[in-house]
C-alpha cells in the first residue's frame, strides 16, 4: 500500500506540489483530477522518485522510499508524452520491461499487449512512423508490461478518439482488477476517471483539495471551485439556491451546485425563464436561461424543444443533479 | 554527497592518466623555464614575451588559424550535410576519402602541396607557393574532415520535425536553418571548430613547408627554441602563451556552446535523395574532393614514378624492404604493423577515456557548483591538443624518470601519448551528441525498471553509437598520423610509418623519396579502409536493449 | 683492457648497452651483431630528432641520462653538451687519423670523433650543359646575376644543414655575412624548411624535377645522381663552399653500464664500422686508409679547406646568428 | 478557399490518406473526427506541404500548390505534439512567426497571446519546464501568431481539463470567426468540434467517409461505424429497429442507430425490460437492458431510479436521439 504524508515538490525553489498526502491500498485506482499545471504530473514523478521530495514522506508498505532509485521502487510510469524510444521497434519498445527481467514467451506476450491496445501486427514499425494514438497505446503498453506493484499513468488515454478511450478504459480497469495492481491515473477525462478509478482526488495549485471515493466526490464537491471543476454549471447562492432546490423539493442551503443538465425545459416545470442564449450539440440544446427568482443559469432542452433565445420556457429542477455545498467564505460563482 | 561521489569516481580514471602524462611533464618544461638555474626567475620568461619576433609570430598563428578554422567550418557544414544527410551513391567512400589527409605525415603533405603550387608546378600559375593563401589551404586540407565528421555525427540523426513545424509557421529553408538547426547544431559545430582551430595554431609541419621562411607559428618558434637553442625560457614563455590561449579560447567555446536547454530530439537517421536543392552542400563537397584529391593525386603520382625506370610499383615493392642503402632498420611493413598496433591501442584507451569524461560532463547538473566543475573538466581534457608536442615530448624525458612513474621507456607510452591527443577529438564529437539526450528518455528506462547502467544502453548508447564509430575513427586516425610525440618515444626498433617516412624522405638515395610517397599513400589507403569498415559497425544487440 | 669486461650482470643476463642517437644513426645489422658478439653486450638504441635534439635531450637529462653511450652530437652542438657535463672522460688510444678530429676545447677528451661530412653547394651539370652556362664555383659567385632564382636551400632555423651553410658564411665573411646573405636573398635564392624540401621538390635533379639547378647538399651527394648504366655523375659538389660537420661519440656522464659504453665508442673507430659508414650514413670515416665504396671513391669528392667555425663560438652566439639571420632572410 | 481533390498520401507505399476530396470557404472550421491512426494528421501534413501527394491535387483559390513550398502557402500548422522549440523560451516560441516577418510591437502581441491561452508571465520560461497542458497551449498560442491564411490543428486542446478545454474552444472560434480565417482542426472531442467548427469531416481509414453541416452529420450518420463512431450507442435493425421507432411514434425503417441517452428508464414507458447491468457516472445510471422485442439495448437512468441488475424496468424512447441509418449491406453492430 502507497502513503504519502505532506509531500511536497518544488521546481527551483517554486512549489508544485504542496502537502499532498495520499493512501493508496492495493487493489484500488485512485484518479487524480485537476486543472492544467496543478502538478498532477509532478505528484506521479515524485512517487515514481524522478523528483526529490522537498518535504513529507512516501512510503510503501510503511517502508520510506527516500532514497529508493526509481529502478528499485517497482512502479511503473507511463509518461504524459509517452517517452517511447524511438530507436526500437514498437515490439522491442513495448517488450522493454520483460526482457530486462528475462521473462519467458516475450514476443507472446508483446503481441498480447499490442493486442489490447488494437496494434496487432504493429512489433516491427518504428515508433517515429505512428500516428499520435498509436504512440500512446504503445506506451501505454508498455508499461502494463512491466507488472509492477503500482502503476502511475499520466494521462494514458488523452489522444484517442471517445470510442477507443472508452473500450480501453474498460479493459485497463479490467486488468488492474485481475492483478490487484493499485494505480495513479491523471486524466481530464471524467468518463474516464468514473470508468477505471475507486476513489477521485482533487488538485488545485499543487495542493488536493479533495479526496474519495470517486461517486462521494463527485455528488458532494468540497468547494465552489472543484464542483465547478467536476463539471457543475454553476454554484448558486441566498435566494437562487433556496428557490432551485425548493422547486427540486430539498430543503434550503446556502449554496447548491448545479449541473448543466439539473435545469431541463419541460412543459409543466416550475420555473419560469427567458431563453438568453441557446447552442444545439448532438445531444441536446443547450441553453442560458434567465429563471425568475434565480438569475441567469445554464440548462438542457431536447432537440425538439422550441427554445429559442427570447422564448419563455418553463423548467423543471432534477434533484440527483444538485449538490449541497458547505458554505465557505469564497465567493466564486 | 553520492553525486559527488559518483562524479569523483568517474573522473579519477581520465583525471589521474592527464595528470601524470601530460601535466606532469608540462610543468616540468615549464618549470626549468621559470627556474633557469634552480632559482625562480620569472623575469626571463616575461622578457621573452616583449620580443616583437614573439609579437609577429603569435599574431600569425592566430589569424592563419582563425581564417583556417572559418573556412574549414564555412566548407565543412555544406559538405556534412551532403554526407550525412542525404543519400547518393560513394557517399561512404567519400566521407571516409576526406578523413585521409587527417593521417597523412605534414612532411609528405607539405611537399605534394609544393609541389602543385612551386613556379614549375601543375598550379605554378596561381603564384601561391610560400604565401599565406597556401598555409591556409594546406591546414584546412588537414582539419575539414573534423568539421564534417563531428558536425555530420551529430546532424544525421537530426529529427526533421521541430524543422518541419518552423516551415510550418512561416520560415524558409534558410530561415529553418538559422532558427532551428544551427542551434541544435551548435554544440558540435563550436566543439568541432575548437579542435579544428588548436590544430591549426599548433600545426608544425605545415606551416614549416608551406610558410618558408617568412611566417613561423608558436609551435615552429618552441620547436626551433627547445630543439635548437634550448632556450628554455623562451619555449616555456611562449608555451605559457599558448596554454592561456587555449583556457581564453575554452571559455569562449563554452560560451558559445551553452544552450538555455541543449535536448535535441533524435531518430534513426533516414537520409533523403540528393536534390536539387542541396546544390550548397554539393558544391562544398566537390570543391572539397578537388582540394584534397589534388595533393593526394601528387602523392600518388610521385609513388608511382621509380627513379630512375620511369612509371611503376617498384617504389611499393620496395616498402618490404630497408630502401635504398638500408635507410631503415625495419621494412615499411613493419612499420606498418607497428602502426596498426599502436593506433589499436591508443583507440581503445582514447574511447574509453573519452567516454568516461564525456558522461562525466554530461550529466546534468543540480547545482551552480557542479556545473562549474564538470565545464572545468571538459576544458581540462582539451588542453593536450594547445601544447607543443616538442614540449610534452621533452616533458616525459625529464618527469618520468622516478620511480613509480619510471615510465620513459615503457612501450604503452606511444600508444598512451597518441591517446591523449586523440581524447579531445573523442570527447569533443560525443559530448554534443550526448548533451542532447533528453534526461527523461533516461528516467523512462528508469521507470521501467532499468538500473543505471541498462539505461544508459538503452538510451544513449544508440544515440551516441554513430558519433563514437566517428570519434573512433577519429581516434585511430588521429593516431595513425601522430607523428610530434610518436618521434620523441617511439623506440628504434618499433618506428610508426610517419616515423618512417620521415626517415626515408630525409634520406638521399634513389628510392628513398618515392618510397616515402608509397608509404603515405598506404597509409592514406588504409586510413579509408579503415574508415569504410568503422562506419558499417552497427549497435551491438547489447545496445538495442 | 676493457675488452674482457664482464658483459654479463651477476645474475648472468646479457647486460644491455643503451646507445642514444638522432634518427639518422643506422648500422647494418651484420654489423652491430658483431659487435654484440665481440663484447657480450646487447646494444639498444634509442634515437630520435636531430643532431640539436639528441644535444638537448642529452643536456636536459644530464642528471638521469636515458642511456649509456651517445653518438651524432657534431661540432655545431658539442660544446654546449661539453660546458654542460654530459660526457665523462673517455681516452683510448683511437686509430690513426681520429685525432685529427678532436673537438677544439675538449681538453679532458670527452668525445670521440666518428665520422665527418660536409655540407656544401651542389650543382646540377645536366642544367648547366643544357643552358650553356658556366657553373658558380665560390660563395660570391652565387651573388652573382646569372645566377638569379638558381639556388635552393634549407632554412638555417629549421635546418642543420642549413645551420652548417650560415656556419660557411660566417666563417667566410666574418662579421661581414648578413650582407652576403642580403645579396644572396637578393639575387633570389629560394629558402625551405628542410633539406628534403630543397632537394626533393625545387632541385631539377631531385625526386620532384623541380626548377633550381643549385641547391645545399652534402660532398657525398653526387655519388646519388649516378644514373643507372652511366659512368658520370650529374651533380657534382663546389668543393669551395663547404662547412665541414663532424660527428662524435662519447660516454654519458652517469651511465649505468660504463664499460659497455666505452666498449661501444671504441667499436665505432673500428674498421668495420668506419668502412660502412658512407653506405649507412652517408659520411666519411675518420680513420686513416678506409676502403670507401667504389661510387664514393670516384664521385663522393671531400675539399681540402672546407670553412669551419670554433665550437665555442657557435655555441655563444648560435642564438644571435639565428636571429639576424632570421631577420636577414625574411626581408 | 481551399479545395481537396481526391488526394491521396502513402508511406512507403502504405496509402495514409485515400482519394480524400473536401472544399473549405473562408471563414469556415472543418473538424476532422476519425478514430486514432485513420490519417487526420498526414491530411493535415499533406495540405500544409510537408507530405507528398501521391494522388489528387490541393488547391487554394484556384491555384494548384502542388511544388509550392511549406512556407510559401501561408497556412499555420499547429502540430499533435506540438513541437515547440526547446531551445527558446516561451515568448519566442510564440512570436516566432511574428519575428519571422518583423511585425512591430512583438513582446505586447506575445503577452496577448499568452494571456489569451492563460499562460500570463510564462514568456521566460522555456518548454522542458512547462507541464503537458501548458506546453499545448503554448503550441496553440504559437500558431495563433502567424496569422495564416488557413489554420490547421491537429487536436490543440487535447491534453487540457474539460473547463479550460471549453472555454478555449469558445475562444478559438471567436477569433476564427473575427478574422475570417478558415481552420482544419482535428478532434476527437465531440463537444469541441461542435462548440468550434461549422462543418466536419468524419474519416475512417484514410477515406473521407462523411462530410457536410457539423448537426446534418450528428443527425444523419451516413452508415451504422459512423454511427457508432459518432456516439450512438448501438445500430438496431430489422424487428428491433421497428419496435424502437414505433415507441417513438416513428415510422419503421430498416435499420436504426441509437444514443446511450435515447432509451431512458421512465415510470409509464412503452417498453418492459430487465436490467442486466448497471454503472454510476456523474450525471446518471447506465444501463444495459433486455427489452421484449428488442432485444440488449443501452439505456439510462437518473441517479435515484431503482435499476439494479434483475429488476424489471419501464423504458420510454426519445425520438431526437435516433438516427434512421440509410440501410447498407454492411452487418455491423
Ligand atoms: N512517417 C510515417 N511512416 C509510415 N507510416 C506512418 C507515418 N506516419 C503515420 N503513419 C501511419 O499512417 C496512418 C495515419 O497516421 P496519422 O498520423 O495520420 O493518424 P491520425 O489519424 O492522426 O491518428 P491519431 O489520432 O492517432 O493521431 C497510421 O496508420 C500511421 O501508423
Ligand atoms: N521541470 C520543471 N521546472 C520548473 N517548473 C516545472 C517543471 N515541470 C513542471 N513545472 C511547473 O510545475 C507545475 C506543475 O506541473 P505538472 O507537470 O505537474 O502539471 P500537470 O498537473 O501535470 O499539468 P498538465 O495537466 O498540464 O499536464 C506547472 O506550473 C509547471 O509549469
Ligand atoms: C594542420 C594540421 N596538421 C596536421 C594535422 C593532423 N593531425 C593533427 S593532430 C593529429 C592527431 C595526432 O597528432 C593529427 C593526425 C592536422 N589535423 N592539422
Ligand atoms: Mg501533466
Ligand atoms: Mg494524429
Amino acid at each position: 500500500m502507497l502513503e504519502l504524508q505532506h509531500v511536497s515538490v518544488s521546481y527551483d525553489g517554486k512549489p508544485a506540489v504542496v502537502d499532498v498526502s495520499l493512501d493508496l491500498p492495493v487493489g484500488e485506482v485512485l484518479a487524480v483530477l485537476g486543472p492544467s499545471g496543478c502538478g498532477k504530473s509532478t505528484l506521479l514523478r515524485a512517487v515514481a522518485g524522478l523528483e526529490p521530495v522537498a518535504g513529507g514522506s512516501i512510503t510503501w508498505d510503511g517502508a520510506d522510499l527516500r532514497g529508493v532509485p526509481t529502478h528499485k521502487r517497482g512502479f511503473a510510469l507511463m509518461f504524459q508524452d509517452g517517452q517511447l524510444f524511438n530507436h526500437l521497434t514498437v515490439g522491442r519498445n513495448v517488450g522493454y520491461a520483460l526482457r530486462l527481467r528475462r521473462a519467458p514467451r516475450i514476443p507472446a506476450r508483446v503481441e498480447e499487449l499490442l493486442d489490447l491496445v488494437g496494434l496487432q501486427g504493429y512489433a516491427d514499425r518504428l515508433p517515429s512512423t505512428l500516428s499520435g494514438g498509436e504512440r500512446q497505446r504503445v506506451a501505454l503498453a508498455r508499461s502494463l508490461a512491466v507488472e509492477p506493484r503500482l502503476l502511475l499513468l499520466d494521462e494514458p488515454l488523452s489522444a484517442l478518439d471517445a470510442g477507443l478511450r472508452e473500450r480501453l478504459a474498460v479493459d485497463l480497469r479490467g486488468i488492474l482488477r485481475a492483478a490487484g495492481t493499485p494505480a495513479l491515473m491523471v486524466t481530464h477525462d471524467h468518463e474516464e476517471a468514473f470508468t477505471v478509478a475507486d476513489r477521485l482526488a482533487v488538485m488545485r495549485d499543487g495542493r488536493v483539495v479533495q479526496e474519495g471515493p470517486i461517486a462521494d466526490v463527485w455528488r458532494a464537491p468540497a468547494d465552489p471551485e472543484t464542483a465547478l471543476f467536476l463539471g457543475y454549471a454553476r454554484v448558486l447562492r441566498d435566494d437562487a439556491a433556496r428557490t432551485v432546490l425548493a422547486s427540486a423539493g430539498l430543503p434550503p442551503a446556502p449554496a447548491v451546485a448545479v449541473r448543466r443538465s439539473a435545469i431541463g425545459v419541460r412543459d409543466g416545470g416550475g420555473l419560469v425563464g427567458t431563453v438568453l442564449a441557446s447552442r444545439a450539440t448532438p445531444e441536446q440544446v443547450r441553453l442560458v436561461v434567465h429563471l425568475e427568482g434565480v438569475g441567469e443559469v445554464d440548462a438542457v432542452a431536447s432537440l425538439d424543444a422550441h427554445a429559442a433565445p427570447g422564448e419563455t420556457v418553463h423548467c423543471a429542477v432534477d434533484a440527483t443533479r444538485l449538490a449541497i455545498l458547505p458554505m465557505t467564505d469564497a465567493s466564486l460563482d | 554527497m553520492r553525486r559527488a561521489l559518483t562524479l569523483a569516481a568517474l573522473a579519477l580514471l581520465p583525471v589521474a592518466v592527464l595528470g601524470v602524462f601530460f601535466v606532469l611533464p608540462v610543468s616540468g618544461m615549464l618549470a626549468r623555464g621559470f627556474w633557469p638555474d634552480g632559482s625562480f626567475d620569472p623575469g626571463g620568461v616575461i622578457s621573452v614575451l616583449g620580443r616583437p619576433r614573439v609579437h609577429r609570430v603569435l599574431w600569425f598563428t592566430v589569424w592563419s588559424a582563425s581564417v583556417a578554422t572559418v573556412v574549414s567550418v564555412l566548407l565543412g557544414l555544406p559538405a556534412a550535410h551532403a554526407l550525412h544527410r542525404r543519400e547518393f551513391p560513394g557517399r561512404r567512400v567519400l566521407r571516409a576519402a576526406l578523413l585521409v589527409p587527417f593521417v597523412l605525415p605534414t612532411v609528405v603533405v607539405g611537399v605534394a602541396f609544393r609541389e602543385l603550387l612551386g613556379e614549375s608546378g601543375p598550379l605554378g600559375f596561381l603564384g601561391l607557393d610560400g604565401t599565406p593563401v597556401a598555409i591556409v589551404a594546406g591546414l584546412v586540407f588537414f582539419n575539414v574532415a573534423v568539421v564534417i565528421r563531428a558536425v555530420g555525427a551529430s546532424w544525421e540523426s537530426l529529427d526533421q520535425r521541430p524543422a518541419d513545424a518552423a516551415a510550418a509557421l512561416g520560415a524558409s529553408p534558410a530561415q529553418v536553418f538559422r532558427t532551428v538547426t544551427l542551434p541544435a547544431l551548435r554544440p558540435a559545430i563550436v566543439s568541432a571548430a575548437s579542435v579544428v582551430f588548436l590544430f591549426c595554431a599548433t600545426a608544425f609541419g605545415v606551416v614549416l613547408t608551406l610558410g618558408g621562411l617568412r611566417y613561423s607559428s608558436v609551435e615552429t618558434e618552441i620547436y626551433l627554441l627547445t630543439t635548437n637553442l634550448l632556450d628554455l625560457q623562451g619555449a616555456a614563455a611562449l608555451s605559457v602563451l599558448q596554454l592561456v590561449a587555449v583556457v581564453a579560447l575554452l571559455l569562449v567555446a563554452g560560451r558559445l556552446r551553452a544552450v538555455p536547454d541543449p535536448s535535441v530530439s533524435r531518430v534513426l537517421p533516414r537520409p533523403r535523395r540528393l536534390s536539387r536543392q542541396d546544390w550548397p552542400g554539393a558544391m562544398a563537397t566537390l570543391l572539397l574532393v578537388v582540394l584534397v584529391a589534388l595533393p593526394i593525386g601528387t602523392l600518388v603520382l610521385g609513388s608511382l614514378q621509380v627513379e630512375g625506370s620511369g612509371w611503376g610499383l617498384g617504389n611499393y615493392r620496395a616498402l618490404t624492404t630497408r630502401g635504398t642503402h638500408q635507410a631503415l632498420l625495419v621494412p615499411v611493413t613493419d612499420a606498418l604493423v607497428t602502426s596498426l598496433r599502436t593506433a589499436v591501442d591508443a583507440t581503445w584507451m582514447s574511447l574509453s577515456l573519452g567516454l568516461l569524461v564525456a558522461v562525466v560532463v554530461t550529466r546534468r547538473s543540480r547545482s551552480r557548483a557542479e556545473r562549474r566543475v564538470r565545464a572545468t573538466l571538459d576544458g581540462f581534457f582539451m588542453l593536450p591538443l594547445g601544447v607543443s608536442a616538442v614540449t610534452l615530448g621533452f616533458g616525459f624525458l625529464i618527469t618520468l624518470d622516478h620511480p613509480p612513474l619510471e615510465l620513459r621507456d615503457s612501450p604503452l607510452l606511444v600508444p598512451i601519448a597518441q591517446a591523449l591527443v586523440a581524447l579531445p577529438l573523442v570527447v569533443r564529437t560525443i559530448v554534443p551528441v550526448l548533451s542532447g539526450v533528453d534526461d527523461r528518455q533516461r528516467q523512462a528506462a528508469a521507470s521501467l525498471g532499468a538500473g543505471p547502467l541498462r539505461a544508459v544502453l538503452t538510451v544513449d548508447l544508440p544515440v551516441v553509437w554513430k558519433p563514437l564509430l566517428a570519434a573512433s575513427g577519429f581516434a585511430f586516425a588521429a593516431s595513425l598520423g601522430e607523428f610530434g610525440a610518436t618521434s620523441f618515444l617511439a623506440r628504434d626498433e618499433h618506428p610508426t610509418v610517419p616515423v618512417v617516412i620521415f626517415r626515408l624522405i630525409g634520406h638521399p638515395g634513389p628510392m628513398n623519396y618515392g618510397m616515402a610517397l608509397a608509404a603515405s599513400v598506404v597509409l592514406a589507403a588504409t586510413t579509408a579502409v579503415v574508415m569504410l569498415v568503422v562506419e558499417r559497425l552497427r549497435v551491438p544487440s547489447v545496445g538495442a536493449f | 683492457e676493457g675488452d674482457d669486461s664482464p658483459a654479463t650482470t651477476a645474475a648472468g643476463k646479457i647486460k644491455d648497452v643503451v646507445l642514444v642517437t638522432h634518427d639518422s644513426f643506422f648500422l647494418p645489422k651484420k654489423v652491430v651483431k658483431d659487435f654484440e658478439a665481440q663484447t657480450g653486450y646487447h646494444l639498444v638504441v634509442k634515437a630520435s630528432g636531430d643532431g640539436g635534439t639528441l644535444t638537448n635531450k642529452l643536456v636536459l637529462t644530464k642528471d638521469d641520462p636515458t642511456g649509456d653511450v651517445a653518438f651524432g652530437v657534431d661540432n655545431t652542438f658539442a660544446s654546449r653538451a661539453l660546458d654542460e657535463g654530459v660526457f665523462a672522460p673517455y681516452s683510448f688510444d683511437a686509430p690513426a687519423g681520429v685525432s685529427a678530429y678532436d673537438l677544439p676545447g675538449d681538453d679532458d677528451h670527452a668525445l670521440t670523433p666518428v665520422d665527418n661530412g660536409n655540407v656544401c653547394v651542389n650543382v646540377d651539370d645536366t642544367w648547366f650543359k643544357a643552358h650553356d652556362l658556366a657553373e658558380p664555383r665560390t660563395l660570391d659567385d652565387l651573388t652573382d646575376p646569372a645566377y638569379q632564382d638558381l639556388f635552393v636551400l634549407p632554412g638555417a632555423a629549421t635546418s642543420s644543414t642549413g645551420m652548417a651553410f650560415l656556419l660557411a658564411t660566417v666563417s667566410a665573411y666574418g662579421d661581414a655575412w648578413p650582407d652576403y646573405w642580403k645579396k644572396l636573398m637578393d639575387n633570389g635564392a629560394r629558402v625551405t624548411a628542410g633539406w628534403s624540401d630543397a632537394y626533393e621538390v625545387d632541385f631539377t635533379q631531385g625526386g620532384g624535377k623541380g626548377d633550381r639547378p643549385i641547391v645545399l647538399s652534402y660532398d657525398s651527394s653526387p655519388a646519388f645522381t649516378v644514373p643507372k648504366g652511366a659512368t658520370a655523375s650529374t651533380t657534382h659538389a663546389l668543393l669551395d663552399t663547404c662547412f665541414r660537420q663532424v660527428e662524435y661519440a662519447g660516454v654519458l656522464d652517469g651511465a649505468a653500464n660504463v664499460p659497455g659504453a666505452e666498449a661501444f665508442v671504441r667499436f665505432l673507430t673500428s674498421s668495420e664500422v668506419q668502412e660502412a659508414l658512407p653506405e649507412s650514413m652517408y659520411v666519411f670515416p675518420v680513420v686513416d686508409g678506409t676502403s670507401l665504396p667504389a661510387d664514393w671513391a670516384s664521385y663522393a669528392m671531400q675539399p681540402d679547406q672546407p670553412y669551419s667555425v670554433d665550437p665555442a663560438d657557435v655555441a655563444a652566439h648560435r642564438d644571435e646568428w639565428l636571429r639576424e639571420w632570421s631577420d636577414v632572410t625574411s626581408q
